[in-house]
């Protein structure tokens, strides 16, 4: 059993590590949200995985299905701010947007 | 109202009345000085009711640190004279048309400094002096920048070199919590019991002395006497802070700590130079608010020499000299203010003969001058043979010798200055209205009976300086060696203006109005009739000494400065602000390495 | 075994996202990770997020990443950097080796259970046990829904300046 | 006297639904229902004072809230602050549009920092967070301008990867102790004298790097000097005097002093952190040139203070940290309303472009220096007081160069807080302004009510301190 719950866990880390990669990385802000949805997925094989180490996956599912939730509004707000800059800037890639700085 | 209760009134009635009423007043000035007067008559009230029954609040406040007020016999007296600098500093406001380009700042600033005045002189513990201390130094930046635009670069320079001071000042109170915890002010550290309490006193003994005007945070002083306010700067640099600073400074030296020899000499050192330091440039300064703020700066050497001897006398002297030249340099700038008036600025060449035109300012000038080149019996006189006194008694008979050579230069500068005011000739200018002579004449008044008065409360200056009994100011009635050192200090002293003037103007004359005095005529005679010529290559020498002192050492104190905070800006910006370039990937690796070093510290320990 | 093959499908499909160029192969290959995950949520019974993870991530986020992408492809985007996509295989192994070193520190550190009763049926915990999450994801939602109408209102601002 | 746990919760909400039906009503029915539900809370935030006690527990059809010292101290700046934001943002939104989701976005936020507050539950704690963290993105965005939604952008993807750290985190602890719920959590994680557990010193990084980066602490801090001047003044305040307290600090007391056992070297990392934001902060705003921006970075070296008094851990390190989120939130909110007020006047927020603003705009100019001298520490405002908490809790703990460093900061805060003064409100009128008036009566009476508050808060300091301060740092030391 440890054995799964340490597969997943670990699973879990590394599509983490690979979002947040893009995040660093990338530079076209629906990559980056993209990056940022691959992290969600992650966060959720974790949750998974803790579950199944506690044996309470009827617990957890409840927490995924409001962390689902979470994730959901998340993205919908992020791509709505994301159409706000290709409306003022007319490009979506971030190292355009640093006006702010100092 | 009960006597503890009473003890609030005079810090807090200032300050709510700053904070509250005078906003209310911000159209009307004159009706905005009344009501501080108001405050300020109300707080005298409150510590004459309260004076003798001694009173003592303390209230337990956060884990061992405890709000403490107490009032004494001793601090009554120095409130007394803190009480009668602040009511004619406000009268002289109500009276001068409103001088000061703000003048609803300059009052507010007053009243800030007077309650945290109180609260310092008030308090037994460490923590409320400190919160005292420092709402006094932002009271005085507000009153320099009540000055108006011009006033602003003083104001800065004056907040930076207080700041300073004040931060030197708290590491060093900070050791000293160390080695006497509580905030207590009486636990007599012996500086010689290790390096902190040596180091302790030495931070702590620049706070208190920066906060008198000691050399090498007076550069400030000058500046702001320009762009001040008369009233404003009588009551905070030549009163206020001295009286702040040298108060502290006997607190430090005889209450908190026990001074070895090696502190000793610290204090000598930075006496003797804040003496010679200003006193050789006040000799060729052609401004008459720069020379009077220059010899304010000089006595605070006498006085730190004064603390610094640990004999009852010196003690004694130093702080009478504390209050009698509080008296005779706020009664100067509260005349010299009616001067510049009338005269429209401050060069000495503007005030040829000025005090003629205006007898009764002339006349409060006078009563101080008296008292500034200490002629007996005046406050000053007496002062200063205690501190020579305390000088030779505990040995120290170079000191003694640099600080007679520089009374020697202190009377020749006054002299000068007395001889430009009378000097015969200049425009007819009209009187100052009254309630600016009023202010300066009952304070030349005190100056000049300061002997009278101290010698009346001997027994408590007495047993404040530490001494075995009473009678330590009638000493200084009897003839001695130091009389004569006296004598001389007159005579040389004169004898050098003299010979500086030789020559150069119509000295003639000048004297012509100085020889109606009684004592100082048969010097000036002799000075006359030429026998010091000679001198006139002393007086060059000085000359040279004070471009000296002012290009490679007064000067190069603001400009390393200045130095220190471009060289921070120069390193920092773009280390910092550079960083902050907008880039989205840059602000998240800094996050993520964040990150490594918070589980590198939790880990690394564990580990 | 079948969670080894699903794992590693995941893994891949995450990666993918990194390398499509097309923004539309990376959004199919998102929503491809997610329906994979939804397999792994049936797998060890958590039914009902399954459904959410397939419906809702894999269906409701696509289409919004899809939408997004029309709406904005007049856009410069073949400006993308080369790094993320030269780089990937390198980094891909330095991740694995970093987790690797991770999950065997955690097989160290996992603290011994006794295993529970469980606290329940979904229903139970949804609606008692957690019932505070209700109230905080409708407010979420609410947020959500004026947030985005907040941010389009520019598209009226426009108008009424044409 | 509980339900005013439910009042409080509810309110927002229910408000939140009536705001499209008011705002087609018209502007008074929107701000008054705006104000009344901003104001709601705080009234019966203030009645629970007396209350409190030991605390309160509160059931919410099913669902359960708790109040305690700890959180009522928070719930009264969150609210006092909102309240007086709502009042301001009634005229200040006139100029963005779209009033009615702006007030009901605020709302939200509100609510969620609230409900942040009384939850007793680590992910409701998260999901809260997350409500509340939606709602200041599209705030940040609202004016719909280049920073504002190039720093909405930023602030967003750096947080969502803060939240994810804080996700991973709550899993390990609940891989521990296999709840989520406080008090259980305490009594699972209770130490026995043993080494801490790895995961559990793997999960405070995660807490202290992922809530870090919402209280903004160096390094984490690099969203908040963008979204905090760009988004609109009210909002600032907010984020800057509430949200990033209770989004930060709060959730950082409550994890490292009731929850997780007491770990040494977490004190070790609070006071490096919050020496480096204090030291930094004040650094990085003296270079600044526009208003808002050198506000932002001071609220990063003013949090450092706050961190710094958290990681002292005695008491009168907590009873500072806890008094100075009470005062930072009341300063710093009136000085971005008194930039705000600037802005809206002159469109800029240029200070090398403005001066004199003393003649013009009075009231703004005086209520400016009242936050002036308290943020700056000078008594008998109130950010002295918390300060010298801060400083003698250092001193007590023994931290002397900590308390130097603190004091030398506080004497740079006052410089370019003196720098700002000069350059804004002193001076000679910039000729382009002569014609500038006072900015609305409403905004003036919000700043008014702030700058009061600031200074009676400061002379009635022991009131608040033995009040509210106390008993929560009491708390949060593990006593009762």
């Amino acid at each position: 059993m440890n054995n799964e719950v340490l597969l997943l866990f670990g699973c879990g880390l590394l599509l983490m590590m690979v979002g947040v990669y893009m995040l660093v990385l990338y530079r076209n802000l629906i990559r980056l949200i993209i990056g940022v949805e691959v992290v969600a997925k992650g966060v959720t094989l974790v949750f998974l995985a803790a579950g199944l180490f506690r044996q309470d996956v009827a617990f957890i599912q409840v927490l995924i299905v409001t962390f689902i939730i979470v994730e959901t509004v998340l993205a919908a707000v992020m791509l709505a701010l994301v159409v706000g800059v290709h409306r003022i800037y007319g490009s979506l890639d971030i190292r355009h947007l640093s006006k702010l700085k100092g | 109202m009960s006597a503890q209760s009473l003890l609030w009134v005079p810090v807090l009635v200032p300050l709510a009345v700053a904070v509250f009423l005078l906003p209310l007043f911000r159209k009307s000035p004159r009706a905005a000085a009344g009501i501080g007067l108001a405050a300020v008559a109300a707080a005298g009230l409150a510590i004459w009711v309260a004076a003798p029954s001694s009173p003592g609040v303390s209230i337990p406040w956060v884990e061992g640190f405890t709000i403490a007020f107490s009032l004494t016999g001793w601090k009554t007296f120095l409130l007394g004279f803190v009480f009668l600098f602040q009511l004619l500093a406000l009268v002289y406001t109500l009276g001068a048309a409103m001088r000061p380009e703000r003048p609803y700042l300059h009052l507010f600033a007053l009243l800030v400094a007077f309650s945290s005045t109180y609260a310092v002189i008030l308090t037994d513990n460490l923590m409320v002096l400190v919160i005292g201390w420092e709402l006094f130094l932002v009271a005085l930046y507000l009153l320099i920048h009540s000055g108006g635009a011009k006033a602003e670069a003083a104001a800065h320079k004056a907040l930076v070199i207080g700041g300073t001071s004040d931060f030197l000042m708290l590491l060093g109170l900070m050791f000293y919590f160390q080695l006497a915890p509580g905030g207590g002010m009486t636990a007599g550290v012996d500086t010689a019991s290790g390096p902190m309490a040596f180091w302790s006193f030495v931070l702590i003994f620049l706070g208190a002395g920066a906060k008198a005007g000691m050399f090498p945070f007076h550069t400030w002083i000058p500046d702001a006497a320009e762009v001040m306010p008369a009233s404003g700067f009588a009551a905070l640099p030549a009163s206020l802070e001295k009286v702040l600073g040298i108060y502290f400074l006997f607190v430090v030296t005889q209450r908190m700590f026990v001074i070895d020899a090696a502190a000793q000499t610290v204090m000598f050192l930075f006496g003797i130079v804040t003496v010679f330091v200003t006193i050789v440039p006040a000799l060729v300064e052609k401004d008459l608010r720069r020379i009077l703020a220059l010899t304010a700066i000089s006595p605070v050497g006498f006085m730190v020499c004064g603390m610094a001897v640990s004999e009852a006398a010196g003690v004694a002297g130093a702080l009478l000299y504390m209050l009698a030249h509080a008296a005779y340099k706020s009664t100067m700038f509260f005349a010299a203010g009616n001067f510049v008036e009338k005269a429209g600025g401050a060069g000495l060449d503007r005030l040829l003969g000025i005090a003629r035109s205006m007898p009764y300012s002339g006349a409060t000038f006078f009563l101080a001058f008296l008292s500034a080149i200490s002629l007996p019996p005046t406050g000053g006189f007496m002062a200063k043979e205690l501190i020579l006194e305390g000088a030779l008694h505990g040995g120290h008979l170079a000191v003694l010798a640099l600080l007679v050579v520089g009374a020697v230069l202190n009377v020749a500068v006054f002299a000068k200055v007395v001889a430009v005011l009378w000097a015969p000739g200049g425009v007819n200018r009209g009187e100052a209205p009254g309630a600016c002579i009023l202010a300066p004449l009952v304070m030349g008044a005190v100056a000049v009976l300061g002997g009278f008065i101290f010698s009346r409360s001997d027994a408590l200056v007495s047993s404040v300086a530490g001494a075995h009994g009473p009678g330590l100011t009638g000493n200084v009635w009897h003839f001695s060696i130091l009389a004569v050192v006296s004598l001389g200090i007159y005579a040389v002293g004169f004898m050098i203006y003299a010979s500086a003037r030789t020559g150069r103007a119509s000295a003639a004359e000048t004297f012509a109005s100085l020889r109606t005095s009684p004592v100082l005529g048969s010097v000036l005679t002799q000075a006359e009739a030429g026998r010091f010529d000679g001198y006139e290559i002393g007086v060059r020498t000085v000359d040279a000494i004070t471009r000296v002192v002012f290009r490679f050492i007064e000067r190069k104190i603001d400009v390393v400065g200045a130095g220190v905070i471009a060289l921070g800006c120069a390193v920092l910006r773009p280390l910092l602000s550079g960083a902050h370039n907008g880039i989205y990937g840059n602000y998240l690796c800094w996050a993520l390495v964040g990150f490594l070093v918070v589980l590198f510290l939790l880990f690394g320990s564990a580990a | 075994m079948l969670l080894w093959v699903l794992l590693g499908l995941l893994v891949l499909l995450a990666v993918g996202a990194c390398v499509f160029r097309d923004l539309l192969y990376v959004a199919i290959s998102l929503a491809l990770a997610s329906a994979v995950l939804a397999g792994l949520l049936f797998h060890y019974g958590a039914n009902i997020a399954g459904v959410f993870e397939l419906s809702v991530c894999a269906g409701l986020i696509t289409v919004l990443f899809v939408s997004t992408v029309s709406m904005t492809k007049d856009s410069d985007q073949g400006k993308e950097t080369r790094m993320g996509r030269g780089f990937i295989p390198l980094f891909l192994l330095v991740f694995i080796g970093l987790d690797i070193f991770i999950v065997r520190w955690l097989a160290g550190a996992l603290p011994e259970i006794v295993p529970g009763a469980g606290s329940g049926s979904f229903q139970d915990i949804f609606w008692t046990l957690r019932s505070a999450d209700i109230l905080g994801q409708v407010v979420l939602i609410l947020a959500g829904v004026f947030g985005i109408s907040a941010l389009f209102r520019l598209k009226a601002k426009e108008k009424k300046h044409e | 006297m509980e339900s005013f746990i439910g009042w409080i919760l509810l309110v927002p909400p229910v408000a939140v639904l009536l705001m499209p039906w008011a705002s087609r009503l018209g502007r008074w029915a929107a701000n008054t229902l705006a104000v009344v539900a901003a104001g709601l809370p705080l009234y019966f935030t203030l009645r629970l004072i007396p209350a409190v006690g030991g605390g309160l527990e509160y059931e919410l059809f099913g669902a359960r809230f708790a109040l305690d010292s700890v959180s009522l101290l928070f719930l009264v700046v969150v609210n006092a602050v909102a309240f007086a934001c709502m009042i301001y943002a009634t005229s200040y939104v006139s100029h963005l549009g779209g009033r009615g989701k702006f007030f009901a976005l605020l709302l939200i936020m509100v609510f969620g920092l609230n409900a942040m507050l009384l939850t007793r539950d680590l992910f409701s704690l998260y999901l809260f967070l997350e409500v509340a963290s939606i709602a200041s993105y599209v705030l940040v965005a609202f004016g719909l301008e280049h920073d504002g939604i190039e720093s909405a952008v930023k602030y967003l993807l750096l947080s969502s990867v803060a939240t994810s750290m804080v996700l991973i985190g709550i899993m390990l602890v609940y891989m521990n102790a296999g709840t989520l719920e406080f008090a259980s959590l305490a009594a699972a994680l209770e130490g026995t004298g043993g080494p801490v557990p790895g995961m559990l010193l793997l999960a405070a990084a995660l807490f202290i790097a992922g809530f870090g980066l919402k209280a903004a602490v160096m390094p984490f801090h690099a969203w908040l000097p963008d979204a905090h001047p760009s988004a609109p003044a009210p909002i600032s305040a907010m984020l800057s005097g509430v949200v990033i307290k209770v989004a930060g600090v709060y959730a950082l007391a409550r994890i490292f002093f009731g929850i997780l056992p007491e770990i040494g070297e977490v004190r070790t990392v609070f006071l490096v952190l919050g020496t480096i934001s204090m030291i930094a902060g004040a650094v990085l705003a003296y270079f600044q040139r526009d208003f808002k921006r050198i506000l932002a970075y001071s609220s990063i070296s003013q949090i450092g203070y706050i961190l710094l008094g958290l990681g002292l851990g005695n008491l009168l390190g907590l009873i500072g940290a806890l008094f100075h989120v009470f005062n930072h939130a009341l300063f710093k909110s009136l000085l971005f309303l008194n930039s705000g007020a600037v802005q809206y006047r002159l469109g800029t927020r240029d200070i090398e472009q403005m001066g004199g603003l003393e003649n013009r705009m009075p009231v703004t100019a005086a209520t400016s220096v009242f936050g002036t001298l308290s943020i700056a520490g000078i008594p008998p405002f109130n950010g002295f007081w918390s300060k010298l908490f801060i400083i003698m809790g250092a001193l007590a703990a023994g931290q002397t160069a900590v308390a130097t460093l603190a004091i030398l900061v506080s004497v740079f805060t006052l410089g370019y807080f003196l720098i700002i003064q000069r350059k804004v409100f002193f001076g000679h009128l910039n000729e382009k302004w002569r014609d500038i008036r006072e900015a609305p009566a409403v905004m003036s009476l919000a700043v008014i009510l702030l700058a009061a508050t600031c200074l009676l808060t400061g002379v009635f300091f022991h009131s608040v301190t033995s009040g509210i301060v106390e008993p929560a740092a009491v708390i949060l030391l593990g006593g009762n």
